[in-house]
């Protein structure tokens, strides 16, 4: 379950394995109440060079690390800088959060398996997105829009608590404009001026028509979706290989040794974060 | 030349000669039980010990390890070499010494710990081999562990009137070279023999209490996920994470940063950590995928006899029960294998 | 918290019912104390200095809060600090001024005042957050210079501190120590948090407790350890209670509620 | 005399252990009010040893104070084996005795050195001293930071100290660490030495007060952990501390949460002005020699020389300690008498306690320091009383205070204060522990 990645990584000199490389905060913003946009850029000019799906350990010195998924394309168009889109939860992220433009931080990474982009290539892709979910999910979908013409049907469903909370509103007015991307949202609690759907994600699911034999669904959310999600799209004939899923696990080292994020026999910063149902399903820890 | 002899009174000549170039750090008494530590007096050496209460790991990954330094303002991590001064890891076990292997197969993965490596390289390990069971915890027998296979620099033997000393390595040999006190063997052929011979001899000293060999282990994990075993396992455990702490083979860490006094800059280190605690697991959202102490003995358990084997084709339990030796609930590896066995038989 | 460079943070330290143990450990601080010093200021510290100021960031507070009149005290020191610090176990869980609460407050007078005119408010020991919002706990009987160090440091950066919620167990592993049940002896070290460094442990005793109990002591599985080592449930009570009392009869008080 | 209204009310003493206030009020040249008042949030100690085991009782009682805590975790050692009819071996003593010393050094030089050498120079605290005796200043913080080290070898830490318990010590100190011990100690020599000096230079005030002082004695050395209790009262009788009620009679007193005592007179001291003018005698010769240096005469009747008596006892202590652990370094260690600090399963059938009572008195660097328990048969706790030096001393300042504000009436205010000040701390009260301890008695 080795990515291609790992070997870029045999490159690293070993001393640099942890230590952060040197990076500055070039743009924020504020998503929500809790949720802030950050993007970087390393100093010394290199891109992140990264695949969808895969994630980076931020360090703030004195505070610690804390591992995050990039939230931007590889095929963005200033590749120079990534993007990163934090919650605040806790002690890190509390800190990273009183950052802003010229502030710098340390980046490791990226690091992990990515989305199977390879065999997303040429069949459909359902992508179902729960709470900051969306998060990876829209290197994914920004990948995909970049090169339209490698895939094939494009649906992507999402689920946030409420209207407040949805994250990255500019790119979902673009997503929902497109003629080439069938765009659904969902609240499940509306407020006064919200006009579209409301109700848990798995309520999307019955107005999705999908042809089972081409379609791969990457799914990501807290693990109480992942349930019902996968439980719909197995209904709907999709095979344990077609659903993809990435999980959130505690992460100290990022390179598969300090075992905080194994589950079962997998480590997630290595064997994952991405994974198929059919990878997961035996793993009794998983989900 | 692999092999030398040394009279049995010239042992402290020896250590003490490799106190001139190295640190010297082996078993010595700590109250009741043993300890390796840095000795100062050859004296101190204890060779006929039970296990230490913490296997030599300590000195691959010491319990707190500085990983490097920072100033503040600066992202960059300095100082991230570290020094290990050269070390003689005197009269290991070949348990402790497979431990260490496990150890090196982690670390040594992609990608490679440059901190593990660099402390495995300074540290040679002369190994003791026993020749009698320690107590009736280990499991070395059924680990197969119980006699030299690899992982050392010299293997020392007690056979009867002297050691035999093999060397495994270039640093053997190094610290051999020409040192006066070790005699010539004759014949390294007839030597090999006797060892041979010795070692098949030994085993029947050792009383193999797990009812399931080498071979069988793994399959018996297979089916034993859902066992009701591990509800009893974990009624009884208290989660003072001492099992992990002093297995020679777990290797999970946690990793801190700590600022300097003057808020100038700190370090960031690591420190052994255990999958036993309540945190251990614990994600954003007060999520807890191993909540119950049921769940982390399983993974302690999986760990050892199914996970490893899955990813590094081998047990990562060397049979030195000092799991079982160090816990206070009376958690038993071997009584909780056997139950494992027992089921696995009776479910087949 | 921000630091401004030039403004040093100013620490005041309280004390209230307790033996001034934890406090005294600052004056043993020597260089750490003065590294300290460079950005932060003493103010309000009775044992070593004269000067008295009610305008400070963080405030200390030491021993358990008993009268009336400290109850006051200690919610003005709330108005004032920026940040509170539960300071030593009298302060944390009540610690052994806990002990007290076997008796009924006119059963205590009668035993200690008998025959005294002397008016006494009795009051009832309890941990400062009983009383104020505490923002940060350092544990302790007395508490540890070098947790009280990372823990200062840790909050000066805007970090917080965190006690471990591990037990006591953990850290005497890592010092290699022989551990007491193997010598036959009781101790608490399982059920309590840790952070001290296994300071008793590592000197021969056994673990009293004094850091207070893990928010989630498997209880049942030490009791077992316990009674298997022949010890009573009586005794094991007496030896939970020496710092837990005011946890203890709390639950106590709640599962009556209920 | 002018006539004079004075209203005196220092509200914290501070560079004293714990919490008291002084209050004096002159109305018209005469003495209306003068009393050191100590109240503080009262802790119940007595309640809370009942029903304990003498085992944890000093782990318990040591909590009393802090600053004190290891002269009250020895006295209840002493007061639990006492009670339960163990006697220590010679090592045990030995090492309890070095214990003791490292605290009466530690507390003595902070005293005379931090506390009372500012007023006899006339700062009004040690930060000035930073600047006009810097050196000194730095080389007594170093020698506390010693005691401290000290104390963590033998003892895990100064405050509330872990390895002593009844019947010995749960780890003993190595034979690096005595070594280590031998050489700091050592270099105390000549730092103390330079204390000395500095109080040869001081003028402490002139004042007497003839009063009754209060001991410990001992036949064969300069008592501090063991001997019998004896008053410059009783000439050469002594009695035994399980009759200290003889001689220390407590009551109460309205302006003090703690308890006042006295014996025939009005009032008695303890402390180290009271030891050596009992057993300057059994002083070690390099005491004697640091006694003559700073020309001090026994008897001695002016409470503020307490401090001196203090300087000379620590060379005293200094020479004892590193006796002992020469001692030690010539015999070495029988590590086989490491104990645990409560009986194992196995050892309680030889505890064959009987119901009775036990008495622990140590001299502490206040004074002496009682603790008494009685125990059941299981050697369980069913009646404590504590006497603590430092209320022992309470009634003794009063009257002392008494006699000299009218003496100095025609001084300032802030002179007065000062010297009020300066009587109160002479004494080296520890309110702490004064509030904590109070009269035990159970009624069953
Ligand atoms: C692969 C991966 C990708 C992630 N991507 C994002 C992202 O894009 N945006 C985002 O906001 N968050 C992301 N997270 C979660 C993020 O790492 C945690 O929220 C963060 O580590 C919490 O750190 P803290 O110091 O602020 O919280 P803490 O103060 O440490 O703790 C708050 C809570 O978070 C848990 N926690 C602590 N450390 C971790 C950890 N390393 N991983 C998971 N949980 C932890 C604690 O148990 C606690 O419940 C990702 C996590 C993983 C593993
Ligand atoms: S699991 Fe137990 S017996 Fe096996 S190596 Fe670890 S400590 Fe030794
Ligand atoms: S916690 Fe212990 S040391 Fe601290 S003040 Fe209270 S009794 Fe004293
Ligand atoms: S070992 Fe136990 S009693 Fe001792 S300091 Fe630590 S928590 Fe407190």
């Amino acid at each position: 379950m080795q990515s291609k990645l790992l070997k870029k990584e045999m490159t690293i000199p070993a001393d640099f394995l942890y230590s952060p490389r040197a990076a500055t905060i070039v743009k924020t913003k504020q998503m929500t109440a809790n949720e802030k946009f950050f993007e970087i850029k390393f100093d010394d000019g290199e891109p992140l060079g990264h695949e969808p799906g895969q994630f980076i350990q931020l360090s703030i010195f004195g505070i610690g690390e804390a591992p995050v998924g990039i939230c931007s394309s590889p095929t963005k168009e200033d590749r120079s800088t990534f993007e990163v889109c934090v919650r605040k939860v806790g002690t890190f992220t509390n800190a990273l959060h009183k950052l802003d433009v010229g502030d710098k931080l340390g980046i490791r990474g990226p690091y992990g398996r990515g989305f199977p982009i390879d065999e997303l290539k040429g069949n459909d892709v359902l992508i179902v997105a729960g709470g900051l979910g969306i998060v990876p999910l829209r290197s994914l979908i920004n990948f995909i829009i970049d090169r339209r013409r490698d895939f094939g049907n494009v649906m992507i469903l999402l689920g946030c608590k409420g209207p407040k909370d949805r994250l990255f509103t500019d790119d979902m007015k673009e997503w929902e404009r497109m003629l080439n991307i069938n765009y659904a949202c969902t609240v499940d609690r509306a407020d006064p001026d919200w006009k579209g759907n409301v109700g848990v994600i798995t309520t999307l699911m019955p107005g999705v028509h999908i042809d089972k034999n081409r379609t791969y669904a990457v799914v990501v959310g807290p693990p109480i979706m992942y349930k019902f999600v996968i439980a719909e799209l197995l209904k709907k004939g999709l095979s344990e290989n077609q659903i993809i899923l990435s999980l959130e696990r505690r992460m100290k080292c990022g390179l598969g040794k300090c075992g905080h994020c194994q589950i079962n026999s997998v480590y997630v910063c290595k064997d994952g974060p991405t994974f198929t149902y059919a990878e997961l399903k035996g793993l009794g820890e998983a989900l | 030349m692999r092999y030398v002899s040394l009279q049995k009174d010239k042992l402290p000549q020896f250590v003490n000669s490799l106190q001139k170039k190295y640190k010297v750090v082996a078993p010595v008494k700590k109250e009741n039980l043993f300890v390796f530590a840095t000795i100062e007096d050859p004296e101190e050496v204890e060779l006929d010990y039970m296990p230490t209460i913490l296997p030599p790991k300590k000195y691959f990954l010491p319990q707190h390890e500085k990983l490097g330094s920072f100033v503040k303002d600066n992202v960059a991590m300095a100082d991230t070499n570290i020094d290990v001064e050269p070390t003689v890891l005197f009269g290991a076990h070949t348990c402790d010494i497979e431990g260490i292997e496990c150890l090196d197969i982690v670390f040594h993965d992609t990608p490679a710990d440059p901190y593990f490596g660099r402390r495995k390289k300074s540290i040679i390990i002369i190994g003791y081999e026993c020749m009698k069971p320690c107590d009736e915890y280990s499991t070395c027998v059924t680990m197969d562990t119980l006699n030299p296979r690899a992982g050392y620099d010299i293997m020392i033997t007690d056979i009867g009137d002297k050691y035999i000393l093999y060397i495994n390595s270039p640093e053997g040999m190094g610290i051999i070279g020409k040192n006066p006190i070790f005699g010539k063997v004759e014949n390294e052929r007839d030597v090999k023999t006797k060892l041979l011979k010795l070692r098949e001899d030994k085993v029947k000293n050792f009383k193999v209490q797990i009812d399931a060999d080498y071979k069988e282990l793994n399959k018996i994990f297979g089916t034993s996920y859902n066992s009701k075993t591990w509800q009893d396992v974990g009624k009884r455990c208290v989660s003072c994470g001492n099992c992990t702490a002093v297995c020679p083979t777990c290797y999970c860490f946690d990793i801190n940063d700590e600022v300097k006094l003057d808020m100038s800059g700190g370090k960031r280190e690591r420190v052994w950590d255990s999958c036993q605690l309540d945190e251990f697991a614990m994600v954003t959202g007060g999520e807890n995928f191993r909540k119950e102490r049921s769940s982390r003995q399983r993974h302690r358990y999986y760990r050892k006899f199914d996970y490893s084997v899955k990813k590094y084709s081998k047990f990562f339990c060397v049979g030195c029960g000092r799991c079982t030796r160090t816990c206070m609930a009376d958690i038993s590896l071997i009584e909780t294998v056997n139950e494992l066995a027992k089921e696995h038989k009776n479910a087949k | 918290m921000s630091q401004s460079k030039n403004k040093k943070v100013r620490i005041a330290l309280f004390d209230f019912a307790d033996c001034e143990g934890c406090q005294l450990q600052v004056t043993y601080l020597n260089d750490q104390l003065v590294g300290l010093l460079e950005h932060c200021e003493i103010v309000n510290f009775r044992e070593a200095i004269s000067e008295r100021s009610d305008d400070y960031d963080i405030a200390l507070v030491e021993g358990s809060i008993t009268r009336k009149h400290d109850e006051e005290r200690v919610k003005k020191i709330r108005e004032n600090a920026k940040i509170l610090i539960a300071y030593g176990s009298c302060a944390c869980i009540g610690g052994v001024n806990g002990l007290r609460k076997k008796f009924t407050q006119e059963e205590a007078k009668d035993i200690v005042y008998k025959g005294r005119e002397f008016p006494i408010d009795v009051g009832e020991p309890r941990p400062v957050h009983e009383v104020v919002k505490v923002d940060y706990f350092i544990y302790g009987c007395p508490t540890n210079n070098e947790e009280t160090i990372k823990a200062l440091k840790s909050i000066l950066i805007g970090k917080g501190y965190t006690p471990p919620r591990y037990p006591v167990c953990v850290e005497c592993k890592l010092k290699e120590n022989v551990c007491l049940f193997e010598k036959g002896q009781v101790c608490l070290g399982p059920v309590t948090r840790g952070g001290c460094g296994a300071w008793c442990t590592s000197y021969g005793n056994t673990c009293y407790g004094c850091r207070g109990l893990l928010d989630k002591p498997a209880q049942e599985g030490q009791m077992d350890i316990l009674k298997k080592n022949g010890y009573t449930l009586e005794e094991l009570k007496q030896k939970f209670e020496t710092y837990n009392l005011c946890r203890m009869m709390g639950e106590q008080n709640a599962t009556e509620k209920s | 005399m002018q006539q004079k209204n004075l209203n005196i009310n220092v509200d914290y003493l501070t560079r004293v252990e714990g919490h008291g206030d002084i209050v004096i009020n002159v109305k018209e040249g005469k003495l209306e009010k003068c009393e050191l008042q100590v109240i503080e949030a009262p802790r119940f100690f007595e309640a809370m040893l009942r029903g304990r085991s003498i085992f944890e009782a000093q782990h318990i009682t040591s909590r009393i104070c802090g600053i004190c805590s290891t002269g009250h975790s020895l006295a209840s050692i002493k007061a639990s084996e006492d009670a339960a009819g163990f006697t220590p071996t010679q090592q045990t003593v030995l090492l309890r005795k070095l214990l003791l010393h490292y605290e009466t050094l530690d507390s003595h030089l902070l005293h005379a050195a931090f506390l009372v050498a500012p007023d006899a120079l006339g700062v009004p605290s040690v930060l000035p001293l930073l600047t006009t005796h810097k050196a000194l200043v730095l080389m007594v913080l170093g020698m506390k930071k010693d005691y401290s080290d000290l104390c963590d070898i033998l003892a895990g830490r100064h405050t509330h100290p872990i390895t002593v318990c009844p019947r010995g010590f749960t780890k003993l100190p190595t034979k690096k660490e005595l070594q280590k011990t031998k050489d700091i100690l050592t270099q105390h020599v000549a730092k103390l030495n330079k204390i000395v000096d500095l109080f040869t230079t001081l003028k402490l005030p002139n004042f007497e007060r003839a009063t009754e002082y209060v001991a410990l004695t001992h036949p064969e050395e300069y008592a501090f952990l063991d001997g019998n209790i004896t008053t410059t009262d009783m000439r050469d009788s002594v009695i035994h501390p399980h009759d200290y009620k003889e001689v220390i009679h407590e009551f109460h007193v309205a302006h003090s949460t703690s308890k006042h005592s006295k014996n025939k007179r009005d009032s008695y001291m303890v402390g180290a002005l009271a030891r050596i003018n009992i057993n300057f005698n059994k002083l070690n010769k390099q005491a004697k020699s640091v006694a003559s240096a700073l020309n001090f005469k026994t008897p001695s009747y002016n409470p503020y020389m307490n401090t001196i008596a203090q300087v000379i006892e620590s060379a005293h202590c200094l020479y004892d300690a590193i006796a002992i652990v020469d001692h030690f370094l010539k015999i070495g260690i029988n590590y086989d008498e490491v104990v645990s600090s409560w009986p194992k399963v196995d050892e309680w059938p030889t505890f064959k306690c009987k119901a009775r009572k036990g008495v622990g008195a140590v001299e502490v660097p206040r004074g002496i320091l009682i603790h008494e328990y009685t125990i059941n048969e299981r050697g369980i706790i069913k009646n404590a009383n504590c006497c603590i030096p430092t209320n022992q001393n309470l009634a003794n300042i009063d009257l002392d205070m008494k006699k000299l504000v009218p003496e100095v009436l025609d001084k300032s205010k802030e002179e007065i204060t000062l010297l009020a000040e300066m009587l109160v701390r002479a004494y080296d009260p520890c309110i702490s522990c004064s509030c904590h301890m109070l009269d035990v008695k159970f009624i069953e």
